[in-house]
Formats: structure tokens, C-alpha cells, sequence
């Protein structure tokens, strides 16, 4: 990653524009970081100030939005709803999918080419185009606001997404370390427990982040198929805030900070492993 | 230790690529048999083949006597040393070298025994408690090597192991090598495509080209009967000069006639027609005096590579084709100079020059054991 | 690089692990594809129970071609995309570039920019949205500071306005993971190609245009093709983002085929309109992948 | 809060069709909910279902109590439901479409009954006897279809004009006179900078002001019979007088248009505007002098008539209404429940908490309704006489919807109110026509013995809801 492009680059003949450019990036990065800012900012202030006169510096600090979020909003339950759907989804999408990806990777049979595509097109497939059924489907199970019932839509764009990152990344360790193992006399499924999977376990965390964070913020279906509070996801519930009357953007505005600090942080913790997850298996020359 | 044996042996990819074809050839018991060739020639596959990583397409494989051709790897009973050692980055040295034997659920005291004589002998004690990635270039070679020891295999397939050292390592590890084969006495097939590495280690050599085999054959054999152009060009450095032209037949005496050389050359009863005629290197005499005459050729000095106890010095002749011979050191020779080169006659090769097939046999009588097709 | 298993079970050994994964795809994506099919030839609605479930042919796709709302939908939906594909691809490469050079604060700016793609559209949505209220959004202050404003707007009133926020929160949200393929397109570039340029005197306007731009062309067009089928599916931005309003005006197809569906449980009729999307995208899809001849990575095998 | 119990009653049936893997991780996820009901056989169990936040969450959990205390054999379970109507709405049609038991009382807003009732989703209630009379005509009317009452109003809702009386002394006899006490009150040096605020998002709150305009002016959406009314002139020029608010008199601010009730409260509360259009739970938030800067200087009255022939004061009508799952298991025991939280000493007591208005016209006359409600009760039972059900039909969400879309067009100046309103009538009847609905009025009305009431003309409920 930390290439010799960039040196040459440098070194090159970008220095007249190093100015311009360096101006452009700081735009883009305000740009990018001021929402945040502002939601933080605009959380911690009361209402009445908010509506007023909006300024950018917080004038005055309170808790009262996240005490409310807590409290009488019960944000714990969509946080906890999200964390069961979300992980749920993951782990069964690694197993299951692992073993698939481990097929797709490392296997050699027919078929393996039509079933990558067609993974792929399941990626591309609008969500909205089986909401219908699924929820005719999932209401004739009982399964309408229900955990599997929004576990088994998520598979939909979860499991896709899981075989296709794992595979790329299953390609991308060395096969002749199972070759070798296989010498040594390992069974498949002993070169694939000892060996392939205790390395792959980076990608595995890498695809499990993916695949949590996709679920943790997906909308369409458990907008759909859940109805109450007992049930909503995270998004779902910040969504839904505007409630009979009022718009509580104090409210919504720390929901929106308590939703977004910790894909955030997972996102600056793992960002590299992230930014390979995503372009493994996306783009390949 | 025990014997590896190739039957007509097919390989064929689902894409057409060919990789071996027809193709019969043994490593004999407590043999180090060689697989050199280009690459593309299918050295590796044959190598993947032994050792149950590849199925044949066709044909037979037997390791001893006992037919292993369905059998998957891990019922071979071989070990392997692969170009890149694919040390299982995740163990410690000494989980690498006892892998083996855990999967084969030695006892305990075995496995820590033999895991330790095997480090002794390599020089791997200290190194134990290690990760791959803490070891050098040469220490992961020995825990490779190390690995494939341990298990007391029936034999042994080397995968161009040395290809990733740099020259002084390769030069060490080789001897250290042929140290081993001669103590294990053990089986071993090694693949390279690097012909005096072939020259050097091989009890015998086989040389492939394109999933054929083109000679198997002592390293002597090979270099002085070379059972075809290609052999005799692939073998030996710099490679064998080839001039193209006629033989014709005079009575008992027979000669060969290219653009810029006419030679004599012993007859066989056969010989005719469109030929090559190989000379090494070394058989090409570079004077300076205006000899002329047969065996004797005209060109100007190219480039003069100086090696210190030689030189190599690359001549263009007439016709625009280069010759390659080696000279001593001295008198020393400069570029642009115009010399006459002379052909030795005990250096001489002929090869058909449609099958590429050799022609002539000289005086002493070789007779290879087994030969290719 | 093909590999052994024992007489050539390797392909059932292939199948049986890729079938729990492919199974469950099929089962809950596949399955209610076609059932979708089945439910957009017959007349559904779960509020009006007297009604049946009769079959009606192709009146649910009838009425789809002469509802005005769904064609101002999809006229929405491709001036969404076109506009704030546009955007993000330039930020995106301009971004890419950036990254790929090393300067202080590199690893800064590629975990910043990634935030906001990991965030939940909602809370992008959610946040653009306060930001453009007409009553303390700071937008209209900012904006009337500057002397831009006469005085604050109702940004939420005209289709014109509306698309401001909507837009940007697409691209503020979406440009990172542009960015990023791009990246990793310009990373597969071979650095020598630059040397050799330099040494030759070429400017970096030159570079750019005959050395990253041409090799780069696959990487453009795959972000082409994941961003144009995404915003075709946009949904959770505009739904509280604006509702699709003022009016229907910034009304994409998968709200307006989610209104039918769940708002007014229409289901023969918004299955239809799933349908139709459906096959839009697919079309899409096989449009790019053949006319441009982009080559998806992944399938080496 | 309340005991969460899944609303998903019978879930591991039917799954023979479903392959092993994903049985697995049903199962596995299955264990997540958890918690099945487990009943005494000896008592009726009942579940209740409505809004249960705040003040009024503790009330609800109150009666119920109290109910079970002199029922012991009945058990109350309450279970907790969206706030947002359209989502209660849709998780109500959800379940009663898989014909789930429960709830087995429903809250209903005032709009949905005749979709319920027509749906055959919950069941007639006069074969309990209720004593329909002892409420306002209007709130029955908004809960009877094809002659039959099917759920009793709990509390009602009604539209108020809320107005500065530190402005504007004298409450406006007529919308013409409103326009001009807000221009004169703004025009004032430190007048408010807003003459009117109102609901003009585009949701159902658009509808509930339109339709008090509408009245106002003598215009409705449907007649008598049924016919699709709202494209004609009275309606245009109500349809004309709320835009001319917005862009011509400019007493309404634009941003109205994206308001629902609180933004329009905040404004008002905050000082900025002289009227505003709300129901009347603001009356309570904004005489919190901590809070309000309006405290103690605003008063509400009815809507005015426009002053145009025909016209008339109106105010739409909101409120919940209880009705009985037409599948539930013991509808006797849910009648008697629904009949004690819609009794006089419950209404009353409601009213003291929540400040909810009752529905039973007796109340009125009681002193303790006078503590209990903000606004004097004299007035609210004025408001709620003037009130008037939003169309009574089984596809009003729909028609809301268009209408929405329509008005807001309009409103926006997307399109000019005859066209917006001739696309909502042309609109609207092509949904009547798709539905089979004329034949399902006709039947209606023909066994209706009250003479036209489904057609619902201008006068039609709204509930807060969205």
C-alpha cells in the first residue's frame, strides 16, 4: 500500500498544484467531518437553542438528549434488537459461507464460474424487488417482527456479499501451504482446519466487519418487516423518531451520534483491513 | 525408501494444455533424479503428479510397487519441499517440523525425538520457538528441508528449492544436498530449471520439453551425447553452437557443409541430408593467424565477456550468425577484432535437422542406458 | 492451477459445500423473485379482503405503464443517478489520487472518509436533513453569514432545492467507496510506467491523462456499474431525507414501489412495480457488463 | 417499561418445506424471542393494544389494573404498538390479515374503522348494546359502516385555531378577518414575524387542515352519495385560500409545508406567530411558563367559517376508538373492558390525566371536566359539535394519499389548485372504480338506517395522527 507511486508522484511534477491540491483536501475533509461535528455539537444543545439561532460553537452543554434516548426513548432495545439481528447474520453468513467460499477458492468443479456470477448478480439485485414476497412469505411463517424474520431477509444481500469477499480473500492465501500440508499428510479437512483456516482468520474478520456493519445499517427490510419498538433495529428506530407530533432532532441527533460511534470506531480501528476487504474481491484489473 | 515410477503418463488440463504426454520415466530407489527443462516443459507437473498433488489423465504411477495412482497425497507417504517452503506461517518451527507426525498421531515422545534429531542435524536448535517470519532466507530452507526429514518418507520431491537463495546460499545448500541424499540414501526427485544445478546434484537427469521427455541420462551422458538438438542445447553454458547445413557422403568419408564451414565429420550408415551441426563452446579454437580451410570459419568479435579464467567471446560470422566459443585468457581479445575460429573435430555433433534427432556417435562408446524418445 | 482429490469427488465435495450458501440465496432470494412474478399477475390487496385475489394478466403492468407517478419516478430516480454518480466519481478520483500519494495525515484522511461510508444511510440522511432545516439549520445560517441568502430558504419545498441535500448526502455518504475502488485500480497500476514517463518529461497533466486515466478505465466502470445500480435502488436516503416530496417530485422507484407495498399494501400492483425494477437493473447490468465488455474480477478459475 | 412479549404468536409451524441449514438458524434465532405466553387455563387472558408512553402509558396500566380487580377473571396484558399511526396501522393489518388472535382490542384512529369493518377485521358491536347515544353523533358516525357500529370512541380530537390574546383580543368570526388581524399583528414593531402556522407536510395532517377549510368554505371531498366532490369550486377556492396564506396575504411562513405539529407548536409557543391551527394537547405544553413564551396569553377557539354562502365553522374530528379483533377468542370479556375504559368515571379520569377530551356529551355538564381540560368545557364541547369525520370508507388511507400528493402540489405550486384537485378527483375515482367500491357503498348505505352517513361529506375525524 504505502507505495513508491506516491514518491514518484511527489517528486514529480504535481509540485505547482501541491497548494491547490493540499486547499482541495482540506475542503473535502471539512466537508466530510462536518456533519459529524455538527450532529455532536447540536446533540449536547438544548432545544430551544437549537431552534433559535443556530451557531456553531456549542454555547451551552447538556445531556438531556441522551439521558431522554435512554430513558423514555428506550434506545437500548433498538441497539440490542441491532446487535442480535446483525450478529446473528454475521456468524451464520461466515460459517456458511466459508465453507463456500473455501469450495469456490480452492475446489475445482464445474459449475464454479456460473455460481460466481450468479453470486455476484444476487449483489446486484434491488432489494426492494423481493420485499413483496418475502414479506407474504415471512407474515404466512409468523415470522413478520420477529429476529429470524429479519435474519433470513438479511442472508439475502449478507450471504452474497460474504462468499464473494471470502473467496477473494481465500484466493489470496498461498495454496501451496495446504499443498504441503496435504504432503504431509493431512486430510482436506485437516489441511482446511489446520492449516487454510487459522490463516484466514483475518479475512474472516475483515468479511465478518463488512457483513456486520451492512447489516447494522440496513433500512428497507426491517423497516419492512418489523412493526413495533420491540423489534426495530437501529436505524429503523432513529428513523421512525419522528413520532405522533414532533421532530426531537435533540434526540434523533444523539441516536445518531450513539448509532454511528461504533461503526466509526470500528471503522478507524480496522480501516486498512476494511479498505482490502472491500476491493479484494470488487475489482480486479 | 522406495522407487517412483511414471507409466505413460498423460496430463492433460480442461483447457488442452498439455503437461505430460505419454510419459514413462523412474526415479530408482535411493536415486536423485533430476527434472530439468524450460519452464512450461511440465518439470513441475510431473513433480505435482508424483506426489498426488495433480491426477493423471492417463496412466500409472507407482511408488515401490504399490499402485498410487488414485491415491491422494496424504496416503503417498512422500515428502516435499516447495519453491517458496510454505512453512505454515502460523506454527512455530517446531510445529512445522512435527506437522507430519501429529497428523499421523505419533506418540508424543517419537514426535519430540525426532523433532529434535532432525534440528540438530540442521542446525536448528536455537530456532525452535520460532515463527517462519522471524527466520531468514536460509534458515526457512532448512525447516523446509527439516520438515520433509522428519517424517522418514519414502522419498523425496524437491520443488526448485533453491530458487528463492541468493548465489552463495544456493552454492552451500546444493552441497549440503547432495551431503544429504548420500547420507538419507534416500529417494529423491528434484525439479530445476537450472541446468547446471541438474549437471551438479543429479545422479541422472531428465530433461522435458513441453510435457515430453527428451533424455534421461547421468549428467555425463547427457552433456556428451545429447539425444537431441534441443538436449544438446538446453545442457551445458554457454549453450552449444549450432550451424545448419548438408552432410554429404563420399565414399567412406562423409562432410559437412554450412554457409561459411566445411568440415569432415565420421559417417554413419544413415546420415544424409539437411543437418545441424553442434559444437560447445569449448570446442571452438579462436586464432588469430589466416588459417583457412576445412574447419575453420571467419568472423569479427562481437563481445568479449571477460570470466577471469576464461573468456567467452561472441563472434559474428558472414552470414550474420553468431558463433559462441571459449578462450583462455590469454592472448586477450577485443571487440571488432576479425578472427578465425577452428572447429575441434572430437567436439562435433550432428542432429537431423527436421526430427532434431542426433545423427553421428563418435568413438567412445557410450551407450546410454535409457534414452527418450 | 487445478488440484487433486480422490477419484474425482472433488466436484461433490464442491457442491455439498457450496449448496447450504446457495441453497439459503435461493431460498430467499431466488424463490420470491418468481414469486414476485406470480404476485404482479394477479390483483392484491390486503386491505380490501372483499376484493380476492383474482388473476389479471398483465393489468397491473397496464397500469404501471399509464401512471404518471411512476414515470416522474423513474425520471427521478435516473436524474439522482446520473447527477450524483457524476459528482462522486469526480471526488472520488480526485480523492483516489489523493490517497494513493504520501503526504502527513494520509491515514487520517482514508479513515475519515470512510466514516461516513460505514454509517447507516439513515443517520447520513438524518444528519443532511437538520442541516437544511429551514428552523436552525445551520445551511440557511452559514449561507445568510456569507451573504449567499438574502434570508433562509425552505430548502425542503422545491423539487429544485430538495435535490441540493439529497445529493449531497449521496455523495458526502457514497465518494469514499468510489474513492476506494479507484484506489485500488490505481494501485494495480505499475509505478515503472510513471518512472519512465517522468524521464521522458512528461507533465503530470499528461500522466494523468494517458497513463492513469486509460488504465484505470476498468476500475471506473465497475464503480460505474456498483453506483449506477445503486442508486437505482436509492431508498433510505430520500425516505427521510424528504419523503419524496415537495409533492412527488424527488419520488424514486423504490419508494414509490414501497408506498404501494407497505404504505397501501397493494401487493399485485407493487410487485409489478418490483418487477419492473427488476428488470431495469438487470438490463442495466447486462448493458454495461457486455456493451462496455467490463470484466468483473473473481472469476480466474 | 411494560412486559415485552413477541408479536409473532406460533412461530416454529410449517417449516417442512424449509431446507435443513435454514431450520438451523431459525432455530437458532429463535431462541432470541423467546418467551411464550404461558396462561393459566382458569382466567380469560385479554390483550390490549395502544398507546402506552408517558402520562398516558401510567393511566392505561392504571385502568387496566383497576379492571382486573373487578374482574378477577380476566387478565389484561398490554401490548406495546408504534406510536406512529401508519405504522400501528400497518402492523394492525398485518396480524388481522393473518387472522391473529391478538390483540383482542385494537385502538383504532377515528379513519380506520369503515376499512376495518369492511375488511371484516373487527367485529359489529351492537349485538353488546352500547349505548351509542350518550355520545357526540359525530364520533359515532366516524365508527359506523353499512349501519353498524363497529368500535367506540375513547377520546376525541378536534382541530382548534389557537390565537394570541395579547394580539388579537377577539376571536376572528371569519377566515377573511383572521387574514387581517394577522397582517395587523405582524405589522405591529415587534409583532411576531409569522400570521398563521398550520400541518403542511405532506402527510394526514394536510388532509385535517384542508378538510376544515374545505368546511369552511362549503366545499367536502365526497357527497352524500358517495360521489368524488372535491374538484368542485368551494374546494378550489379553499384549496386557493390556504396557498394565498403561503404566497399572496403571506401570513403562513413557507416552512409549513414541512411541518407537522410540533414545529408549528415550537413557532407558536415561541412567540413567532399569531395563530396557529393544532389539536388541543398544545394548550397543555404551552402554559408551562418555563417552557412557553405564550403562557397565559393565548386562547382556542373553532376554526371560522370562511364567510362565503354555504360555508361553515369545522373542526376534523380525531381520536382513538376501541374495537374488538374480529378473531379474538373471548370478544364478551374484551366488550366488557372496551365498555369500562369508555365509561363515564374512565373518561373522566383520562381527561384529568392526559387532558384527552371525553366522548360522552354528559361529561360536559360535570364540574370536574372543568379542572380536568385546559380550555373551558363549554368551548370544547362547541369544538367537538362543530367536528366532522374525515370521508367515512374503507379506502380512505388511499384517498388520503392522493389527496396529500395533491394538495401539497398545489401547495408547493407545483400545479394550480383546480388542476391539482381535478388530478385528485380523477385520481380518486379511478381508485373507487379499482376497488369496487361504489358497489360496496351502495350496499352500505342500503342497509344503513341512519340515511347517508357513509358518504361522509365535508364533515369528516382526524386524529393526530400522521
Amino acid at each position: 500500500m504505502e507505495s513508491g507511486a506516491s514518491r514518484v508522484a511527489q517528486r514529480g511534477q504535481f509540485r505547482a498544484g501541491k497548494w491547490i491540491f493540499a486547499g482541495a483536501l482540506v475542503v473535502l475533509m471539512l466537508f466530510t467531518l462536518f456533519p459529524f461535528y455538527w450532529a455532536i455539537v447540536a446533540s449536547l444543545t438544548p432545544d430551544a437553542a437549537l431552534f433559535r439561532n443556530p451557531s456553531l460553537w456549542p454555547h451551552q452543554i447538556i445531556g438531556d438528549h441522551y439521558r431522554a434516548l435512554f430513558g423514555d426513548r428506550d434506545f437500548i432495545t433498538p441497539i440490542r434488537n441491532s446487535l442480535i439481528v446483525a450478529g446473528t447474520t454475521t456468524i451464520f453468513c461466515l460459517a456458511v459461507g466459508t465453507l463456500a467460499a473455501y469450495a469456490l477458492a480452492r475446489l475445482d468443479f464445474k459449475g464454479k464460474a456460473p455460481i460466481m456470477a450468479f453470486i455476484l448478480a444476487v449483489t446486484m439485485f434491488p432489494q426492494i424487488s423481493i420485499v413483496s414476497p418475502l414479506y407474504l412469505l415471512l407474515r404466512s411463517l409468523h415470522l413478520i417482527d420477529t429476529y429470524p424474520g429479519l435474519i433470513m431477509p438479511y442472508m439475502t444481500f449478507a450471504m452474497p456479499l460474504t462468499v464473494w469477499v471470502l473467496t477473494g480473500s481465500i484466493r489470496q492465501i498461498p495454496r501451496d501451504l495446504e499443498e504441503a500440508a496435504h504432503v504431509d499428510g493431512a486430510t482436506r479437512r485437516q489441511s482446511f482446519t489446520k492449516i487454510l483456516l487459522p490463516l484466514a482468520v483475518p479475512s474472516l474478520a475483515t468479511t465478518g466487519i463488512l457483513t456486520f456493519i451492512y447489516c447494522w445499517n440496513e433500512f428497507l427490510f426491517a423497516l419492512s418487516f418489523t412493526l413495533g419498538p420491540e423489534r426495530q433495529t437501529v436505524p429503523v428506530a432513529i428513523a421512525l423518531f419522528r413520532g405522533q407530533y414532533q421532530v426531537p432532532w435533540g434526540e434523533i441527533l444523539a441516536a445518531a451520534v450513539v448509532a454511528t460511534a461504533p461503526v466509526a470506531a470500528m471503522v478507524l480501528f480496522f480501516q486498512r483491513r476494511i479498505v482490502q476487504g472491500l476491493t479484494a474481491g470488487a475489482v480486479k484489473g | 525408501m522406495a522407487r517412483i515410477a511414471l507409466e505413460h503418463v498423460d496430463k492433460t488440463y480442461p483447457n488442452g494444455y498439455v503437461a505430460a504426454r505419454d510419459l514413462s520415466l523412474e526415479a530408482m530407489d535411493g536415486e536423485l533424479l533430476v527434472l530439468v527443462g524450460p519452464s512450461g516443459s511440465g518439470k513441475s507437473t510431473v513433480l505435482r503428479l508424483m506426489a498426488g498433488l495433480e491426477r493423471v489423465s492417463d496412466g500409472v504411477i507407482r511408488i515401490g510397487e504399490r499402485d498410487v495412482t488414485d491415491l491422494p497425497p496424504q496416503q503417498r507417504d512422500i515428502a516435499m519441499v516447495f519453491q517458496n517452503y510454505a512453512l505454515y506461517p502460523h506454527m512455530t518451527v517446531r510445529e512445522n517440523l512435527a506437522f507430519g507426525l501429529n497428523i499421523r498421531k505419533q506418540p508424543r515422545a517419537l514426535i519430540d525425538e525426532r523433532v529434535g534429531a532432525v534440528a540438530a542435524s540442521l542446525g536448528l536448535d536455537a530456532l525452535l520457538d520460532r515463527k517462519p517470519a522471524q527466520l531468514s532466507g536460509g534458515q526457512r530452507q532448512r525447516v523446509a528441508l527439516g520438515r520433509a526429514i522428519v517424517r522418514e518418507p519414502l522419498a523425496f520431491l524437491f520443488d526448485e528449492p533453491l530458487s528463492n537463495l541468493d548465489a552463495q546460499l544456493r552454492v552451500e545448500t546444493r552441497v549440503e544436498l547432495s551431503r544429504l541424499h548420500r547420507k538419507l540414501g534416500a529417494t529423491m526427485v528434484y525439479v530445476t530449471h537450472d541446468q547446471s544445478e541438474a549437471l551438479t546434484l543429479g545422479d541422472r537427469i531428465a530433461v522435458l520439453k513441453e510435457g515430453v521427455l527428451q533424455q534421461v541420462a547421468t549428467p555425463m551422458e547427457l552433456y556428451d551425447q545429447p539425444a537431441n538438438k534441443f538436449v544438446a542445447g538446453f545442457i551445458g553454458s554457454p549453450a552449444m553452437n549450432f550451424f545448419k547445413g548438408v552432410l554429404t557422403r563420399d565414399g567412406d568419408a562423409c562432410e559437412f557443409r554450412g554457409v561459411d564451414l566445411v568440415t569432415p565429420v565420421p559417417c554413419e550408415p544413415t546420415s544424409g541430408g539437411a543437418v545441424f551441426l553442434g559444437v560447445r563452446p569449448q570446442h571452438l579454437e579462436i586464432t588469430s593467424d589466416n588459417a583457412t580451410g576445412e574447419g575453420t570459419l571467419k568472423g569479427e568479435v562481437g563481445v568479449v565477456e571477460p570470466m577471469g579464467n576464461e573468456q567467452i567471446v561472441y563472434v559474428t560470422l558472414p552470414g550474420g550468425e553468431r558463433a559462441v566459443a571459449i578462450a583462455p585468457v590469454r592472448p586477450r581479445i577485443t571487440a571488432g577484432e576479425r578472427v578465425t575460429i577452428r572447429v575441434r573435430p572430437e567436439g562435433l555433433h550432428l542432429f537431423d535437422a527436421i526430427s532434431g534427432r542426433r545423427i553421428t556417435r563418435f568413438d567412445w562408446p557410450l551407450t546410454p542406458k535409457r534414452s527418450g524418445h | 492451477m487445478k488440484k487433486i482429490s480422490r477419484l474425482g469427488n472433488e466436484a461433490r465435495l464442491g457442491w455439498t459445500l457450496v449448496a447450504p450458501a446457495l441453497i439459503v440465496i435461493g431460498l430467499i432470494a431466488i424463490f420470491p423473485l418468481g414469486w414476485t412474478v406470480w404476485e404482479s399477475l394477479h390483483l392484491h390487496e390486503l386491505r380490501m379482503p372483499w376484493l380476492g385475489q383474482p388473476f389479471i394478466g398483465l393489468a397491473n403492468y397496464v397500469e404501471i405503464a399509464n401512471d404518471p407517478r411512476f414515470w416522474g419516478a423513474l425520471g427521478h430516480t435516473a436524474f439522482f443517478t446520473v447527477v450524483s454518480i457524476s459528482l462522486e466519481l469526480l471526488i472520488g478520483l480526485f480523492l483516489a489520487l489523493a490517497m494513493n500519494r504520501v503526504f502527513r495525515g494520509r491515514g487520517f484522511v482514508r479513515a475519515a472518509v470512510l466514516v461516513p461510508w460505514a454509517i447507516p444511510t439513515v443517520v447520513a440522511a438524518l444528519l443532511w436533513r437538520f442541516i437544511f432545516e429551514s428552523e436552525g439549520g445551520i445551511a440557511n445560517a452559514l449561507l445568510v453569514d456569507a451573504h449567499i441568502l438574502r434570508q433562509p430558504m425552505v430548502w425542503f419545498i422545491e423539487a429544485a432545492t430538495a435535490w441540493v441535500p439529497v445529493i449531497l448526502a449521496d455523495v458526502w455518504k457514497t465518494t469514499p467507496f468510489v474513492a476506494l475502488l479507484l484506489l485500488a485500480g490505481l494501485q494495480n497500476i505499475d509505478l515503472s510506467l510513471y518512472e519512465a514517463a517522468a524521464v521522458d518529461g512528461a507533465n503530470a497533466w499528461w500522466q494523468l491523462r494517458h497513463i492513469t486515466l486509460p488504465l484505470l478505465k476498468p476500475a471506473i466502470l465497475v464503480t460505474l456499474i456498483f453506483r449506477t445500480l445503486d442508486g437505482f435502488r436509492v431508498f433510505d436516503l430520500i425516505y427521510v431525507l424528504t419523503g419524496g416530496g415537495p409533492g412527488t417530485s424527488t419520488e424514486p422507484v423504490a419508494l414509490y414501489t414501497f408506498n404501494a407495498l407497505l404504505q397501501n399494501l397493494r401487493f399485485g400492483y407493487g410487485s409489478a412495480l418490483s418487477v419492473v425494477i427488476f428488470a431495469i437493473t438487470f438490463g442495466l447490468a447486462l448493458l454495461y457488463v457486455r456493451g462496455l465488455g467490463v470484466r468483473l474480477g473473481g472469476d480466474e478459475a | 417499561m411494560l412486559p415485552a412479549r413477541t408479536p409473532s404468536p406460533s412461530f416454529p409451524v410449517r417449516f417442512s418445506s424449509l431446507s435443513k441449514p435454514l431450520l438451523v438458524l431459525i432455530g437458532v434465532a429463535g431462541i432470541f424471542l423467546g418467551c411464550a405466553r404461558a396462561s393459566k387455563s382458569h382466567e380469560t387472558v385479554l390483550t390490549f393494544s395502544g398507546s402506552a408512553l408517558g402520562a398516558e402509558g401510567t393511566l392505561v396500566a392504571k385502568q387496566l389494573k383497576d379492571f382486573m380487580r373487578l374482574n378477577p377473571g380476566i387478565r389484561v396484558e398490554l401490548q406495546r404498538t408504534p406510536d406512529d399511526a401508519s405504522q400501528r396501522h400497518q402492523l394492525y393489518v398485518q396480524w388481522l390479515n393473518a387472522r391473529v388472535g391478538n390483540p383482542d382490542i385494537l385502538q383504532l384512529d377515528v379513519v380506520w374503522t369503515p376499512e376495518f369493518a369492511a375488511a371484516g377485521w373487527v367485529l359489529p358491536l351492537d349485538r353488546f348494546g352500547p349505548a351509542s347515544s350518550e355520545f357526540f353523533p359525530a364520533t359515532i358516525v366516524a365508527n359506523t359502516w353499512a349501519g353498524r357500529l363497529y368500535a367506540l370512541p375513547w377520546f376525541a380530537d378536534v382541530g382548534l385555531l389557537y390565537r394570541r390574546t395579547d394580539l388579537v383580543p377577539r376571536e376572528p368570526a371569519t377566515l377573511h378577518e383572521l387574514v387581517t388581524d394577522a397582517q395587523q399583528a405582524m405589522a405591529r414593531p415587534g409583532g411576531p414575524r409569522f400570521g398563521i402556522v398550520w400541518q403542511g407536510a405532506r402527510y394526514e395532517g394536510l388532509i385535517t387542515g384542508f378538510v376544515e377549510y374545505l368546511g369552511a368554505f362549503g366545499g367536502r371531498i365526497l357527497d352524500d352519495s358517495g360521489r368524488v366532490v372535491v374538484n368542485q369550486p368551494a374546494a378550489v377556492r379553499a384549496l386557493q385560500f390556504m396557498r394565498d396564506e403561503l404566497y399572496a396575504s403571506q401570513i403562513a411562513p413557507l416552512d409549513v409545508l414541512t411541518w407537522h405539529e410540533e414545529e408549528a407548536r415550537f413557532a407558536f409557543q415561541n412567540g413567532t406567530s399569531v395563530f396557529m391551527r393544532n389539536w388541543p394537547y398544545a394548550v397543555g405544553a404551552m402554559s408551562d411558563k418555563t417552557q412557553s413564551r405564550v403562557a397565559g396569553k393565548f386562547a382556542v377557539s373553532p376554526i371560522p367559517a370562511s364567510g362565503d354562502p354555504g360555508g361553515h365553522s369545522t373542526a376534523t374530528l380525531g381520536g382513538a376508538q376501541l374495537a374488538i379483533n374480529a378473531y379474538s377468542e373471548s370478544p364478551a370479556a374484551a366488550y366488557k373492558l372496551i365498555a369500562y375504559l369508555t365509561a363515564p368515571q374512565q373518561m373522566l379520569e383520562r381527561a384529568q390525566a392526559v387532558g384527552q377530551y371525553p366522548t360522552r356529551q354528559s361529561l360536559y355538564s360535570d364540574p370536574r371536566l372543568r379542572t380536568a381540560i385546559a380550555i373551558p368545557p363549554e368551548d370544547a364541547r362547541r369544538a367537538i359539535e362543530s367536528a366532522t369525520p374525515r370521508p367515512v370508507t374503507p379506502i380512505y388511507t388511499e384517498l388520503s394519499e392522493i389527496l396529500q400528493i395533491e394538495l401539497h402540489r398545489a401547495l408547493v405550486r407545483q400545479a394550480e389548485p383546480q388542476d391539482a384537485l381535478n388530478s385528485a378527483a380523477s385520481r380518486i375515482n379511478a381508485l373507487i372504480d379499482r376497488t369496487g367500491m361504489r358497489k360496496l357503498m351502495s350496499a352500505a348505505r342500503q342497509t344503513t338506517d341512519v340515511p347517508d352517513t357513509a358518504g361522509a361529506g365535508a364533515p369528516l375525524p382526524a386524529d393526530r395522527s400522521q
